[in-house]
């Protein structure tokens, strides 16, 4: 019970805005996308991508608002994130390039 | 530098590969065709350098390191404390790298170079066969000749045979090592393959992916022709071979070896030990594929010969372990 | 001094729980690491996932099976309910007593569980119109993914009332709060995998 | 399945036809018989080594204290050593195993003596076994045992999840062990490809057996990692810097975040076939828009990082062992924890030269091949600057140095056989020949196991308070280096003469003489085991005459040396702290090892706790039930588990103290004993007077 209280109060209302901000943006970001593929008119590839930055914009959004991921992490900490993310995406798009190629040189369609 | 390594293997294994074979090829240390032969430059090549450069070293600097500090040896100097040195450290990094970039051009020209799916440059049309892998057995279809073998792969010499390969049951892995590269055999799917015997001769053919009881016994002869032999071999079995009609294709298809099979046929079925049979549509391998796909039972009635009515047939009827060893 | 101590990535107690900060550490951070693991997990059902979106069989694919509507509130009631748990571990670490921050579990599971059942009727729905895993390997594929994040919330909610019921018999004791700390990580996580698990299962498949 | 199906058939599918000896009784054919002997002969050792166990313990009464200082103890060190005894049961039946297949293959031109499906069982159970059953408790028990008191700490973070690592490992190692009884094993190789193991063409319990016991260990392992990684992490006594650990806790910590970030693929693929086979989907099957090559790619997503999790503890292993044996400080220490990292990054990205002949297209096999290779960069490194720490050091021709010297020479060759592999081109004639057979024995043998079995060596004396003999250690090390070059050479030229692996039989001459060095060679392998016994056995009768209560029988660096031989529960009556790397060697340069504080405080451990022998027994339970379809016997060990969960979370006072004045009296005791010892020289290190006290001698620490 070391801290004053106003300092207290002042933190409170900082991670409460956090939330709130976190909230609103998730929100935001939640709703375009499906107001998109709901109403359509957008051609495929575009709607595609736009999904996957929205996605990943989103997923950003959780790990500093919720998570309260930043960079004042100790650096153990955030080479624990970072290391994931690297093998998650090496063992991801690994997977997803070679079954590509597999499955374009071995269908019936494919044959000479 | 090379032939260092070369030698070394090639003392070991010549005399086995010489004394036992008798006329079967079985390696591809004694290649028959242009991809094995490849193959054997590539890895020589490979061993060569490594045997030199990475095993040369090391086989003489341990003993002697350790013969030299020895405990009793008070006359070699020590020095407890001495935990690095630059140069020894940026040889230790660079030594490996320098060698894996060499390897890696190898590595990078061969693999394009060798492709399984590439064809075979040559002035001759390739020889098209589909092979289909069934439970302990190959069945080879010619096409373009109408006629299909099990248990023996006839080859004309000096021509590109261009393969398209499919399993009509588990995983399985094509291989005729005295003329090059194997390749998986799956259900649904189409690998390819294309080889060339240089001259004629028998080589040995199996399957390396296990699958089953009788995954050893899943041996073919690959047999490269003359021309003129080959043409002869097609007649020949054009004239004395079996029609593969469903009942026929119903019992091939089954979970049994070669030897199972024919016991199995009616009638006269073989007289080297191989399955000889004619009335092959062009149609089957494509719907061979296409049924192991869908999970289907029957074949169109188009891509069999003779279908016989009366006769529920089931392709995929390996798991009903009826058709096995009678 | 306001700004305290980051002791590991994520939700942090205050300076105000002395000990309980301190003893936070290891144990938070094992959870993160195990939460990376989980990562892992989800990451190669999605890449299974994707290689075999169109793996249909003949059978019915996206456009026949997805209720975008129902899936629209699903993520509504997820979002609601990271919220609300950030308000939990807000009442956690501010107070005042315990009585708020079990007010606030109280409504992430009934957000949660409010999920589920939606979740559970979309799946009826999809059995009905012949989307059964059986039917092909793009069915497999949607019904590890989906299901596997469902069971992890489920997970979660159970959880959630186990700390409920620990509160009420030993009141907010470490381990009462280190449960409370972890639960929120994995239920921020789990919404991750779920904006995941919209973006790629639902929306692009519609697309 | 209805609710009445349950009560229905209250053993599932389980039926006497699950017995070894019943097909031999309602098919007396001589093959049958032979294999139904065979099969039943084993059988009868794991049930009669249980009833043995039994009655052993009955009689003298040992239950309670089996139960009270061993299987509920959250002690690392038990833990450890219990580890390493489910390593040595099941590598007897990997190695018998082993034997038999080499005998059958001497005899395989005629058909030899097993039938093909029994051949199966054998590589599949063998495969399996060494690699998750053997190989991975063994390194997972030294590791237990040596990495806390390396980093200086009382124990792992979480004592009690180490413990339920241990009950899943043993649950997964029993259900192997129980097909042996009831039903059998898989043949689809410890890689399991479906469809082959799909319901539709493996309909038996055998794939399912495979399924469950890897799941259970997996989960073990996964947890174990998590566990190792934050211990390392969190729990380093003041002053240990990363780049002041010893080289073996970096690379233990290393197969930690192997462990963490690659068992996850494997859960995911058996679990996905679990599913095909129980509920009819269709990830992997031939047909519905099934694609086995996913499971390809997840196994080798898992499979290749796993042989790293394999060889890394043993590379550190060496490290430590070569350094002391020979009085040096490590040679380019900065090096080699780049190296390790550097292969544990890279071990993500060369899965795919697992299945170079699948049909994918060259660039990618190129790209992957490459990769490969690259790994033999940092590798090379290690050898060199393991070569350079002998260089200008006083090399001790100790057993463990035996088995390094052999290491290194093998383990270079089994490397350049790897680097052949990795060449697409090459590959393509030799995968799945024997020759890929040699290339991971040649890595798993000398690196591997001949790592742990040094491990086992150097670390004997600190667990149990004696040396091990050093001539039957000898012995045993030179047989099997031998035994090992005649066993698995033979198989890189029959490799490359087309013998492909798993073949129960062959129909060509020319590869039986080969086939007979091989089989001698696992003989010579055998006898190289029957050796370690005995060794062990000469080692136990004589441990009074080679006491090292001292603690430091070889002029150990690091801290695990720093304390008594056995250690406290509580490992070190004070945290030690830390001013450099070798801490110990520094404390003896110093003169200032064997001091006493003037405070003693009081230190807190964990209470036992029957968490990780009750999920054990759950997680068995459930296994077991799922193979046999026994639907309530799976129903209840999930609600078991459950609610040990919950319960568990209830629990509150979990540790205890133990008082500053008991923790005081112990140590001054101990230092007492100390001093009371004469140093020794190292050129009387394996001799009785060897009391676990070195005598002061250069072995320099890092500036
Ligand atoms: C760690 C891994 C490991 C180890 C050590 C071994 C060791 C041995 N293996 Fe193994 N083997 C595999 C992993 C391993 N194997 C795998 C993965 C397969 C593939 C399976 C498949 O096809 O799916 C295989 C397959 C395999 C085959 C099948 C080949 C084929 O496909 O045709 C054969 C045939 O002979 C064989 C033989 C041997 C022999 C003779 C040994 C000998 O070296 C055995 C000697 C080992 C011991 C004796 C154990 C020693 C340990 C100790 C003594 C510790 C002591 C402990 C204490 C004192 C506490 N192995
Ligand atoms: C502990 C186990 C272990 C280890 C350490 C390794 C190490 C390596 N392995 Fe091995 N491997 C296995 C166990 C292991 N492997 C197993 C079990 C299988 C088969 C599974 C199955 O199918 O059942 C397998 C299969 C396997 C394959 C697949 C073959 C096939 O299926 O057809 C390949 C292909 O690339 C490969 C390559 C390598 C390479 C490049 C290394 C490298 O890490 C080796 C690096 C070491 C050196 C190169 C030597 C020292 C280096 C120097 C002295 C420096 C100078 C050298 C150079 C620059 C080249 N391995
Ligand atoms: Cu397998 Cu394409
Ligand atoms: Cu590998």
């Amino acid at each position: 019970m070391s801290a004053p209280l106003s300092d207290r109060d002042q933190a409170r209302r900082r991670e409460f805005h956090s939330y709130v901000w976190g909230a609103g943006l998730a929100l935001v970001l939640t709703v375009v996308p499906f107001a998109l593929v709901h109403w359509g008119g957008i051609p495929r590839i575009d709607l595609l991508v736009t999904i996957g930055v929205l996605a990943l914009v989103q997923l950003l959004v959780h790990f500093r608002f919720f998570l309260h991921i930043g960079f004042r992490q100790k650096r153990e900490d955030l080479q624990l994130i970072l290391f994931s993310a690297l093998l998650l995406t090496i063992m991801v798009s690994g997977t997803i390039w070679i079954m590509a190629s597999l499955a374009l040189r071995m269908t019936l369609a494919a044959q000479p | 530098m090379i032939s260092a390594g070369r030698w070394l293997v090639l003392s070991a294994v010549v005399p086995m590969l010489a004394a036992c074979t008798g006329n079967l090829h079985l390696s591809f240390l004694d290649p028959q065709g242009p991809v094995a032969a490849a193959q054997r430059w590539h890895f020589f090549e490979v061993l060569g350098i490594m045997a030199v450069l990475v095993a040369g070293p090391i086989f003489l600097l341990l003993p002697f390191f350790a013969w030299r500090y020895r405990y009793g040896n008070k006359a070699s100097r020590y020095a407890p404390r001495w935990e690095f040195s630059r140069l020894l450290e940026i040889m230790a990094w660079s030594g490996p790298i320098v060698i894996v970039v060499v390897l890696s051009f190898i590595l990078w020209r061969d693999t394009h170079r060798l492709d399984p799916y590439k064809p075979l440059a040559s002035d001759q049309t390739p020889l098209r066969v589909q092979v289909i892998g069934y439970d302990w057995k190959w069945l080879f279809i010619y096409p373009d000749q109408g006629i299909a073998s099990i248990g023996m792969l006839a080859m004309p010499a000096g021509r590109p045979v261009s393969m398209q390969i499919t399993s009509a049951t588990v995983m399985q892995s094509l291989f005729i090592p005295a003329l090059g590269s194997q390749i998986y055999a799956m259900g649904g799917m189409v690998t390819r393959l294309n080889l060339e015997a240089d001259r004629p001769g028998r080589f040995l053919g199996e399957n390396t992916m296990y699958n089953g009881n009788g995954f050893h016994q899943q041996h073919f002869t690959a047999a490269g022709m003359t021309p003129d032999d080959f043409s002869a071999w097609v007649q020949n079995v054009r004239a004395h071979g079996t029609p593969l009609d469903a009942r026929t294709l119903q019992l091939v298809a089954g979970r049994s070896t070669r030897a199972a099979l024919i016991d199995a046929l009616p009638g006269k079925a073989t007289h080297d030990g191989n399955l000889y049979f004619t009335h092959v549509s062009e149609a089957l391998f494509p719907a061979v594929v296409q049924a192991t796909l869908d999970g289907r039972a029957q074949l169109p009635r188009s891509a069999l010969a003779h279908a016989d009515p009366d006769r529920p047939r089931s392709a995929d009827a390996p798991h009903s372990a009826s058709a096995s060893t009678p | 001094m306001n700004r305290e101590a980051v002791r590991h990535p994520g939700l942090n107690l205050g300076a105000a729980h002395g000990r309980d900060d301190e003893a936070a550490e290891r144990v938070m951070f094992g959870f993160w690491v195990f939460l990376m693991s989980d990562a892992i997990l989800f990451g190669m059902v999605f890449a299974t996932y994707v290689t075999s979106v169109h793996a249909t069989a003949g059978g019915p694919g996206p456009h026949q099976l997805y209720d975008i509507t129902s899936v629209f509130v699903e993520t509504l009631l997820l979002l609601a309910s990271s919220f609300t748990f950030g308000m939990a571990s807000l009442a956690l670490k501010y107070g005042p007593g315990k009585g708020r921050l079990a007010g606030w579990m109280i409504a992430t599971l009934a957000l949660g569980i409010g999920f589920l059942a939606l979740e559970v009727h979309d799946f009826t729905a999809m059995f009905a119109a012949g989307g059964v895993p059986s039917r092909s390997g793009f069915l497999s594929a949607f019904f590890d993914l989906v299901p596997l994040h469902g069971l992890h919330v489920a997970a979660g909610c159970v959880w959630l009332v186990c700390l409920l019921g620990q509160i009420a018999r030993y009141g907010l004791d470490t381990q009462a709060k280190l449960g409370v700390m972890r639960l929120a990580l994995f239920w921020h996580f789990l919404d991750i995998i779920w904006i995941m698990i919209f973006s790629v299962v639902y929306l692009a498949g519609l697309a | 399945m209805s609710i009445a199906g349950i009560f229905e058939h209250p053993l599932g599918r389980l039926g006497p036809d699950a017995l070894p000896f019943w097909q031999m009784l309602q098919h007396p054919t001589e093959g049958n018989i032979i294999n139904g002997c065979v099969a039943t002969g084993a059988a009868s050792m794991v049930v009669i080594g249980a009833l043995v166990m039994v009655v052993l313990l009955t009689r003298y009464r040992r239950w309670g204290v089996l139960w009270s200082d061993w299987l509920t103890s959250p002690d690392h060190k038990k833990i450890g050593i219990m580890y390493v005894a489910i390593a040595f049961v099941m590598l007897a039946r990997a190695l018998i195993e082993a034997v038999l297949m080499r005998a059958q293959q001497a005899f395989g031109l005629s058909g030899g003596f097993l039938s093909p499906d029994h051949f199966a069982q054998l590589f599949s159970t063998h495969g399996t076994i060494m690699i998750f059953f053997m190989a991975m408790p063994f390194l997972t028990g030294i590791i237990n045992y040596v990495m806390p008191m390396q980093i200086g700490a009382r124990d792992v973070s979480f004592p009690v999840l180490n413990s339920i690592s241990l009950g899943l490992t043993a649950a997964g190692a029993g259900l192997v062990m129980v097909s042996l009884v009831i039903g059998k094993f898989s043949t689809g190789g410890w890689f399991g490809y479906p469809p082959f193991t799909e319901a539709s063409f493996s309909p038996g319990v055998g794939p399912d057996y495979w399924i469950w016991s890897l799941t259970l260990a997996s989960l073990g392992s996964t947890l174990t990692g998590i566990n190792f990684a934050v211990t390392i992490y969190k729990e380093r006594a003041p002053g240990m810097t990363l780049m002041r650990m010893p080289l073996f806790t970096w690379t233990a910590l290393c197969t930690s975040i192997l462990m963490i970030f690659a068992m996850p693929p494997l859960t995911v693929a058996t679990a996905q076939l679990a599913l095909d086979r129980y509920l009819g989907f269709h990830y992997f099957t031939n047909a519905l828009g099934g694609n086995m090559m996913n499971f390809a790619n997840l196994f080798w997503l898992f499979g290749h990082p796993e042989v790293y999790i394999l060889i890394l503890p043993s590379f550190g292993v060496f490290s430590e062992v070569i350094s002391t044996f020979s009085g040096k400080v490590l040679y380019g220490y900065r090096s080699l924890v780049m190296a390790t990292m550097a292969i544990t990054v890279l071990s993500f990205t060369v899965w795919l030269h697992h299945f170079f002949t699948m049909g994918q297209n060259a660039n990618m096999n190129a790209a992957f091949g490459i990769a490969s290779m690259l790994i033999g960069v940092p590798t090379g490194v290690k050898i060199y600057d393991w070569m350079l720490t002998m260089f200008r050091g006083r090399v001790r021709f100790t057993v463990p140095m035996v088995y390094s010297f052999g290491f290194i020479l093998l383990f270079v060759l089994g490397g350049m056989s790897g680097i052949l592999l990795a060449n697409p081109s090459v590959d393509y004639q030799v995968h799945n020949t024997v020759f890929l057979v040699a290339h991971f024995h040649n890595m798993a043998v000398p690196g591997v196991l001949f790592g742990m079995l040094v491990a086992y060596h150097f670390w004997f004396p600190k667990a149990f308070g004696f040396r091990l003999d050093e001539r039957w250690g000898m012995v045993s090390a030179l047989c099997w280096i031998f035994g090992f070059m005649a066993a698995f050479f033979p198989l890189y030229v029959l490799g490359v003469m087309g013998l492909p692996r798993r073949t129960v039989a062959y129909s060509e001459a020319s590869y039986v003489p080969l086939e007979w060095v091989a089989f001698l060679g696992a003989l010579l392998i055998l006898v190289a085991l029957g050796s370690l016994l005995w060794q062990l056995r000469v080692s136990i009768r004589h441990r009074d005459e080679n006491r090292v209560a001292a603690g430091d029988p070889w002029n150990g660096r690091s801290l695990e040396w720093a304390t008594s031989a056995p250690p406290p529960e509580y490992n070190f009556a004070v945290i030690p702290s830390v001013e450099g790397r070798d801490a110990f060697a520094r404390a003896k340069e110093e003169g200032c090892a064997y001091q006493s504080p003037d405070t003693y405080r009081d230190i807190e451990l964990p209470r036992n706790s029957a968490m990780g022998p009750v999920t054990g027994a759950i997680g068995f339970a459930l296994g077991f039930g799922l193979v046999w379809h026994i639907w309530w016997l799976v129903i209840l060990s999930f609600l078991a588990a459950v609610t040990t969960l919950i319960v568990r979370g209830f629990a509150r006072d979990t540790t205890r103290v133990v008082p500053a004045d008991e923790v005081r009296r112990e140590h001054l005791r101990w230092i007492a004993a100390v001093n009371a010892t004469t140093a020794v020289s190292r050129v009387d290190e394996c001799r009785p007077v060897n009391d676990g006290r070195a005598r002061y001698e250069a072995i320099g620490v890092a500036p």
